[in-house]
């Protein structure tokens, strides 16, 4: 057998006898990790569902041009209502807009009556409302919602056009909880990261300290500081794997029962986040959880190891 | 070659000296008793030689290395090629008889086919075959005596020290553990070992070196363990 | 001295040694503490926001009272807009049912009319609209909203009235999603609890290993369970409390400055919980915390004082 | 009294018993070596007597009392009333020397003033008075064993038990604890001390059990070491 793979099988039999002998400190380890990056991967997860009502929201965004009506009584609107060859053209405007222009929807006076008394049913109003009082409308859905004063500004004070309306005002108040909800999620999120570091750096220093005296007794026996150290990093990095995979069972237990099998059967005014969320929050979970055990490891140890 | 020059050392800055300007000089493959009173700084002189602690003057030489000066990274190859038996044993709790000795060859990246026919060897010269398998709790005193002995003989060290080695042993016990470190001397290795055993100094007649409060007050090439 | 004293502070010197000799430990153990305290403590906040958040909105909800117009056409309006005397009668009723009707407020079409443009004034119905169209109404406020079916029942199918309309029925979406949001914060509250016990009993278990030596030694030389147990459940205890303070100073500072400083002035949509609240997570966190830190702390030793 | 019945004790279930089928009594006041090889089982009968451990068969008894019987919650007070040096030390690592030796008197509810006069007393009588405030790790070997007698000393028990109290220390210390051993049962106190110290209990002259392999094989009254 080659020098290193002698090495090598010392070392993992010293991570083996390290674990199966104290295994009040490996699971506690395991315990603290799997907890710790469950915290930080359900903030992950938070994140992602703000994120998620942002987009379903933000899909809803869209521009209407509303037509002239006989009733209209803007300055665009002095021809009467607006004439099929202005409405081609606007269609034919839009047309060109496109990949900026992503859909767009015609909205007949009969269309927009049912929508309101749909949205109106409960309100006597709705009993004096006519189709022919409701304007016509373009209803267009940008692929980037941000560069909607582009197309307001084309058709704005056009004839046959009484208003163009951007729903990013209606929503703009929406937008800004979403907006805040994220910086929560954010802020969340880091506090659980700082929450994870401490615990875990915590629960690695007690480990190495309750291990002290018999690191001591290595060193005077002529063990190199690096065959003390890489058992001990190996078996914090094996903690904070296997307490990462417990986290991913966590995590996958949130997102296919909780969510998708609770939450989501109550609450229908938004989508929610699927499996890709629940798989990079895990890989993040994983790998910070790998470094954090690596760092506190090589840092925790450090001063059992002057002798 | 092992030369202290005046070497002083302290515990704590401020403290009386362990060690108060000790100097001598041990060749290769001598047989040395270190003897003296209780706190008279035996043990402090075998814990400079590996580097558990330095000197606050002087030089420790061993082969014109300076012992003090040795960067840190250099410490433990100076240690695996140093046997120690430690006065408090110093065992690993967590270990069997067998892994606490073959732990002193895993640090020398022994295969472990050589491991396995090694250390089975070294216990049985100490007669601890049959409890290879036991912590060292698990032992009595002077069982966990012998393992510590096992464990600084077993990778044929170019020196063997030992302090109080036979402290916990009956008198035929200790008999055995000398009449070993004399075989292991006379094939070249270097034994110091310091003792309170008078009997066992007085009929080994080897060098012996006093020391009292920290000084050296004698160095007898054919010595007693005292004059009394 | 009396025996009494003397042990009184034989015991509380073994607590003050445990402490200042393994300083590591100390700081492991009250940096859990704080940490699981304050993750236990925010989940109580959340709750209590979840709890003024439904308060918030129970507090809007209005049972509305539509008189009928002249363009009405239900059975109870055939006789045409209700009369004055109609009026005073549903007014004076509606006054004998205090109570439960808390306050009584009459739309008049011109308010009506007020609040519909102020409603719509982005859509371009607003301007096909006049004030005689819109029903006066009664406004109503319960003292217990739950019991909005006396009232309901009280003024339907009565000559005058057009309809009689519960706003909880449009707001009981938001209700179903804050009864959610309620169930969300119970749950993370429990989960918290446990994550809280994990962590410290792990925390408890890894000191108590840590120093199995000393208590066995200890043992030996005469020393009863009792003597050995009270310094370490004392020390958990001081371990606990000194987290709980921080974790009650962290929450006092998530008020005081993450919600009153930051959310709240940019989310108007919804009151905050107050400091009351963050007294009772804080009470709740330091009990809760002391409770557990005795048991853990009672049931790590345990195994270790057996010799 | 002390009285062991036909008592019998493995460590393991199945192993080999420690002691096997041993019988003998000690009365008040008498002092008692304890000699045998290392292995043989000295150790284990003083584990009995503090109910480190229990016998498999047969009765220890202390003033008619069974120890073995004797219920968890009475086990402290039982281990008060015995001073014991342990052949390991057992001292507490993070107390000081003072503090460890008042523990002793800690667990007996003894004042703050009484312990303030007793401690530095009973370590002036072993030599340590200046070190009172070092940590065990800060003493050489034989300071450590001192600060262990004068632990099991200080509360003046009515028995005391001693497990290889001098492996560590000099000839000349030894002899001075010795002394004071001597003295300390001249007052009443019984004393039990496993040794290997062929010197001292031949120049002692006191009754001596030896025991091979967990059987009594000689019990004299005023023996010596071995008939070698
Ligand atoms: N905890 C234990 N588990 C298993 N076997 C043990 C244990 N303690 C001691 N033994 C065994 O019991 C036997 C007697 O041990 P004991 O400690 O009484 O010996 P001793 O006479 O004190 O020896 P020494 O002079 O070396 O201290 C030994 O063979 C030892 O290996
Ligand atoms: N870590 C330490 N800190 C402070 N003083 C120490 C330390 N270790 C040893 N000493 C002191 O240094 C002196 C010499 O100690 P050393 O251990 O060398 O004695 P020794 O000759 O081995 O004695 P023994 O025969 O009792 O083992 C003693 O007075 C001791 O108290
Ligand atoms: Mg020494
Ligand atoms: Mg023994």
């Amino acid at each position: 057998m080659s020098p290193f793979m002698t090495r090598v099988r010392f070392v993992l039999g010293e991570v083996w006898q390290g674990i199966s002998r104290s295994i009040t400190l490996t699971i506690a380890l395991i315990a603290t990790f799997a907890i710790s990056l469950s915290l930080l991967g359900v903030s992950l997860l938070v994140g992602s569902q703000v994120n998620e009502m942002k987009d379903y929201w933000f899909d809803k965004v869209e521009i209407s041009i509303f037509l002239c009506t006989s009733g209209s009584d803007t300055a665009t609107c002095t021809n009467g209502p607006a004439t099929e060859a202005q409405k081609s053209q606007i269609r034919t405007d839009l047309e060109a807009m496109q990949p900026l222009v992503a859909e767009i929807f015609f909205e007949s006076q009969q269309d927009a009556y049912n929508r309101f008394i749909e949205r109106f049913k409960s309100s006597p109003i709705s009993a004096n409302v006519t189709p022919d009082q409701l304007p016509e409308s373009f209803r267009i859905k940008l692929s980037n919602p941000e560069e909607f004063i582009t197309v307001v500004n084309k058709f704005t004070s056009r004839p046959g056009i009484e208003a163009v309306r951007d729903q990013r005002a209606t929503l703009s108040k929406l937008f800004s909880v979403l907006g805040g909800l994220q910086a929560l999620a954010l802020g969340f999120g880091l506090a659980m990261l700082v929450v994870t570091s401490l615990l875990v750096g915590n629960t690695i220093r007690v480990t190495a300290y309750a291990r002290r005296r018999e690191i001591g007794i290595m060193r005077l026996v002529g063990a190199s500081k690096m065959a003390l150290r890489l058992p001990f990093l190996l078996e914090a990095v094996f903690g904070a794997l296997v307490g990462g995979i417990i986290a991913t069972g966590i995590l996958s237990f949130i997102k296919g029962y909780l969510v998708d099998q609770v939450i989501a059967t109550s609450f229908t005014f938004t989508s929610f986040f699927g499996w890709q969320a629940v798989v990079s929050a895990s890989i993040i979970c994983l790998v910070s959880g790998t470094l954090l055990a690596f760092i506190t490891a090589w840092f925790g140890i450090a001063r059992h190891l002057k002798v | 070659m092992i030369k202290f020059e005046n070497v002083t050392m302290a515990y704590r800055k401020d403290g009386n000296p362990a060690l108060n300007d000790v100097t001598f000089e041990i060749a290769d493959g001598e047989f040395v008793f270190l003897v003296g009173q209780s706190g008279a700084g035996k043990s402090t002189i075998l814990r400079l030689l590996i580097r558990e602690e330095t000197a606050k003057n002087g030089t420790v030489l061993i082969d014109d290395i300076n012992i003090g000066m040795l960067p840190q990274k250099e410490v433990p190859k100076l240690r695996r090629n140093i046997g120690m038996v430690f006065q408090d044993f110093r065992l690993l709790p967590e270990k069997t008889v067998a892994e606490n000795v073959a732990f002193a060859l895993q640090v020398l990246s022994k295969s472990p086919n050589e491991i396995k026919q090694t250390v089975p060897a070294v216990l049985d010269l100490v007669g601890l075959l049959d409890k290879a398998n036991r912590r060292p709790e698990q032992l009595s005193g002077g069982e966990q005596q012998r393992v510590a002995i096992a464990r600084a003989l077993v990778n044929r060290p170019a020196i063997l020290m030992a302090d109080e080695p036979t402290g916990n042993l009956d008198p035929d016990t200790s008999v055995e553990i000398m009449r070993l470190l004399d075989q292991i001397n006379k094939a070249g290795t270097t034994v110091i070992m310091a003792t309170h055993d008078a009997g066992i100094v007085d009929q080994m007649r080897k060098r012996v070196i006093e020391i009292t409060g920290g000084t050296i007050i004698r160095d007898q090439a054919r010595g007693v363990y005292g004059y009394s």
